[in-house]
């Protein structure tokens, strides 16, 4: 096992790392922004280094920095979180080359799998359901017609490097083609350094589930059941649950077994989230399997009781997964609510949390580095409490996010506190009635 | 301004549970307020921690800080002597010292004229971004 | 300064659960606030707040608070006449009005000799421990 | 079901019935002191009525105030928490006559509960092991001297009315049993108004097990599996966990059969816990029975994914039990640990809470009304929050209460926290060499 990781994020994620290291008595090191060197995991690491100003990309994205702190610290092992150097595959090559495993999958799988067009290819080949869509990147707006004419309108462009909604475009009439493809492939440069974008039919209504896997390097894989993410705000997540409310038992039992042979036939190791999304019929399709750490990790830890993160790090350290798939069962179902800064037209709200009451009680469990005094900069992400809920049944649950979303006390800054409380106690999400595009449309 | 007088009533406040005192008599007007800077009274918090302990040319000096993390040497290599010593003038753009990270050399320029009057780090001595390597006084 | 009756003043608060001291007269200003500094950006507001809307009379007022949880009654018996009206000075002693509590009727006396300046409770309002039942001024 | 229940209590156990009341949606009313007005309960009740001044004998403890409030809102009942008024049938007799429904067995059960000697005696007729000692109220000095000769020494003075460690003395040679007996009787008279005392042989080295039992109008009895509370100081709890490591599986088979026998012997209804203690060689001994929900009933919370205030609730509204006794089961191991505002040497440390943080993550729950900025009054109990861990192993959730200790920062007044970090990492906590005289003879 590590002697020493080095954490190399901020706010809620590193404090969830330093937790977990805690609990497995593995040291931590953070290398922080000096923006940051009053918050909690920077106050409650063994060991922390300022590896920079306040703007990301000379701290939190200063690959040479973090390097420095790990040479300086001698960690033995890095855990980037979600977002920043997450999925950078040249990261994990530094951490390679400083001869310290970098917590996540390893570097030609992470290579292999942000080619999202090849991945599609391969697994159609093995009969896993995807969408229907063109072969390759597509070249030209002209190849892009013939496509949309083959496959039928609407259609969407996509980035074959990246994700997270960046690069997207749909199209729902040809005379629109040439535009969105040039979009799309600007922004997809703009983002990922890489303009190839391909293109996939366009579900209207889709629902997105997403399996948690499990994967040891020695081939043993499990699932620890399904996370639904259908709630989305221009493609982002919001609110994700588990079980899904939009499963069927038997349409459960085969995305749960898609997932896990989709790890195998990738080869898959370390934690994984393979997603899929519903189309309104109930059929399934693969999108894109994610390597890293996901910010909805609670859901599943709440539902079965498995700590992931620490999973992840045994897992990382080359132990053999311990868990077997028959003792992994569904004990809770559990939601999550993605608190951020950010006021009623979802606008960041950066500034000083003045009072701040963080609720409680059974079966609520709050992510969170914040505490009364701190203050929220403008600088990172605007997450900044994930408050999750698990109860005996959907209803329960609920009920109890009703009430926790009820004594939730943030002042001196906006958050979508009270936009969570509208949606939650909505008829339509009560009732199951809603899709990916629900919130975009309503709110 | 009657310093002692002020002094008084800080200490007076410092051992009792009073967190604001304002005074008013004629022209003389005098407002204290105890804990809790991150309000307003922030405002002369980090003045005050600058006249309490430290003498009137430290407060003229200027810290020059590590503007990353590595290691730091005076000199250009082992033996050779060091880029500045305590008390020498240097000019806008001199080399100061040298942080090494990543096996990158990286030299470390005034960014104003100055006199070095403290070396505040060791040579090897690991620093981190915002480690106060000199105190200086500007020319 | 007298920074003597500045350290009595002090003294005086420590030992009491008075939170806040204000004293004026002519060109002498003295504030004082003890405990819970966070409201202190709050600093010029309960002075503004008495300020506005207020004129110097009601600034002067006390008010006389509920002792009890309970039905607020202005006469002994319905129709009967008010125990006391705006306006009316009343002994130390005299009865201001009636709380029931429970079936029981608690006669509410005057701790001071003043001037009811306010009723500030309906007939019959149900009120709770420290809802201000009149502003009166002390005679 | 109720339509509004009155809150007689304050703080964390306030805060519980009110989260409980929402998530059944029940509306609340908080009866509370002037001290208490600016305090999280108060701020998140549906409505509020101040019923008195600080000191607990003219608010919380005063009845006719409470009444008043009762009667101001229409609440149809009341929930008394623990402590205050929670056990007092003369409070429960004022709720009758105002026709509203006391949260809390009923009267005449509460009233035969309080005679600790009855209930004994009938119970060892019926089988249920308790502790060899008199078989009435012990007259005199020398009556005293004779059982003691008859029972061995050490003996114990108990009161025969109330509990909480008061009345108690314990004694070891005969000369002292003059003196012990006099200040037990004079103790039971300040604290419960009658002096009557009994004897009971005294265990040196015993642990303390209760069982968390489940009961309705309609004869259905279901335990919730057991808590141990063997780490005390002073008679008074400090750390309690679920399942009892002291307990092997045959053991605490008889004990949690035991007490729901001795639950359906004194056809016993509404939440109720019965305690035991071990002795030397294992054998377990009825103590007595608790009518009122208490404080550490989130240890089993945890453990069984019942929400224990609810049920309450629920059976005082005359709700028939909808839980089957083989639908619950030990779904994790799981820990609480009282902070209290307290100095190193536990005396009260009331005073204002300058920077808090809250501990969080996979498996912690906080029970708790402070928030940064709060003041702790001197008027009330020094408990402060309950910090409530769960993992899948004993060692999983030592690990997690260690972790979740060191991460709990309050500034401003000092708190048991420090103490209990040395406890939960000691070897011989660890190990399970402990009695409940353990801190008493150690710190």
């Amino acid at each position: 096992m590590f002697k020493k990781v080095l954490v190399a994020n901020r706010g809620e994620i590193a404090l969830r790392v330093i937790r977990a290291c805690k609990e497995l008595d593995i040291k931590t090191v953070i290398a922080y922004s000096y923006e940051d060197r009053e918050s909690i995991p920077v106050k409650i690491s063994d060991e922390k280094v300022c590896i920079g100003p306040s703007s990301s990309d000379k701290s939190y994205l200063n690959m040479a920095a973090i390097a420095e702190a790990v040479l300086q610290t001698n960690a033995d092992a890095v855990h980037p979180g979600y977002g920043f150097l997450s999925e950078n595959p040249s990261f994990a090559g530094v951490c390679r080359d400083l001869n310290v495993t970098f917590i996540g999958p390893s570097i030609p799988l992470m290579k292999y799998l942000s080619n999202k067009l090849e991945v599609k290819k391969r697994l159609k080949r093995a009969n896993i359901p995807t969408i229907l869509g063109s072969d390759g990147v597509v070249q030209s707006a002209g190849e892009a017609k013939e496509i949309a004419r083959k496959i039928g309108y609407p259609v969407l462009f996509k980035a074959v490097w990246g994700g997270g909604g960046r690069g997207l475009r749909i199209v729902r009439e040809e005379k629109d083609i040439e535009n969105a493809f040039s979009a799309a492939r600007e922004e997809a440069r703009v983002s990922f350094g890489k303009a190839d974008v391909y293109m996939e039919r366009f579900i209207e209504h889709p629902k997105h589930v997403e399996v948690q896997i499990l994967a040891d390097k020695f081939g043993n894989v499990i699932h620890l059941f399904e996370r639904d993410c259908t709630l989305q705000r221009r493609h982002q997540k919001l609110l994700e649950e588990s079980p899904s409310p939009f499963l069927s038992e038997k349409k459960r039992k085969e995305i749960l077994d898609a997932a896990v042979k989709i790890a195998r036939i990738l080869n898959y190791e370390n934690v994984g989230t393979v997603e899929f999304l519903l189309d309104e019929q109930g059929n399934f399709y693969f999108i894109e399997i994610n390597t890293r750490i996901q910010v909805e990790h609670p859901v599943t830890e709440m539902c079965t009781g498995i700590d992931i993160m620490k999973e992840q790090i045994k897992l990382a350290a080359g132990e053999k997964l311990n868990i077997n798939q028959k003792d992994v069962n569904v004990k809770f179902h559990s939601m999550e609510c993605r608190i951020n800064a950010e006021d009623e037209r979802f606008i960041p709200s950066p500034g000083r949390i003045e009072k701040l009451f963080i609720p409680g009680g059974p079966g609520v469990r709050v992510d969170t580095a914040i505490y009364g005094g701190c203050s929220v900069t403008p600088y990172y992400d605007s997450l900044i409490a994930k408050l999750i809920v698990r109860g005996n049944t959907r209803d329960e649950t609920i009920g109890r996010m009703e009430r926790a979303l009820d004594e939730f006390i943030v002042e001196g800054i906006k958050t979508n506190i009270p936009f969570f409380k509208k949606i939650v106690s909505s008829d339509r999400f009560k009732n199951k009635d809603y899709d990916t595009n629900y919130i975009d449309r309503n709110f | 301004m009657d310093i002692k007088l002020i002094r008084k009533l800080i200490a007076l406040m410092q051992e009792s549970e009073i967190t604001e005192f304002r005074y008013k008599d004629g022209d003389l007007y005098i407002s204290l307020r105890k804990g809790q800077p991150q309000t307003s009274s922030v405002q002369s918090k980090p003045a005050v921690e600058k006249e309490i302990g430290k003498t009137d040319e430290e407060r003229e000096l200027v810290e020059i800080k590590s503007p990353m993390v590595g290691t730091f040497y005076r000199s250009p290599s082992p033996g050779a002597p060091p880029y500045v010593e305590e008390g020498q003038s240097v000019k806008k753009g001199d080399v100061l010292c040298i942080i090494e990270a990543m096996k990158i050399m990286n030299e470390i320029e005034a960014e104003f004229p100055c006199i070095i009057k403290k070396v505040m780090v060791k040579n090897a001595q690991r620093v981190e971004y915002g480690t106060t390597l000199f105190l200086a006084k500007r020319t």
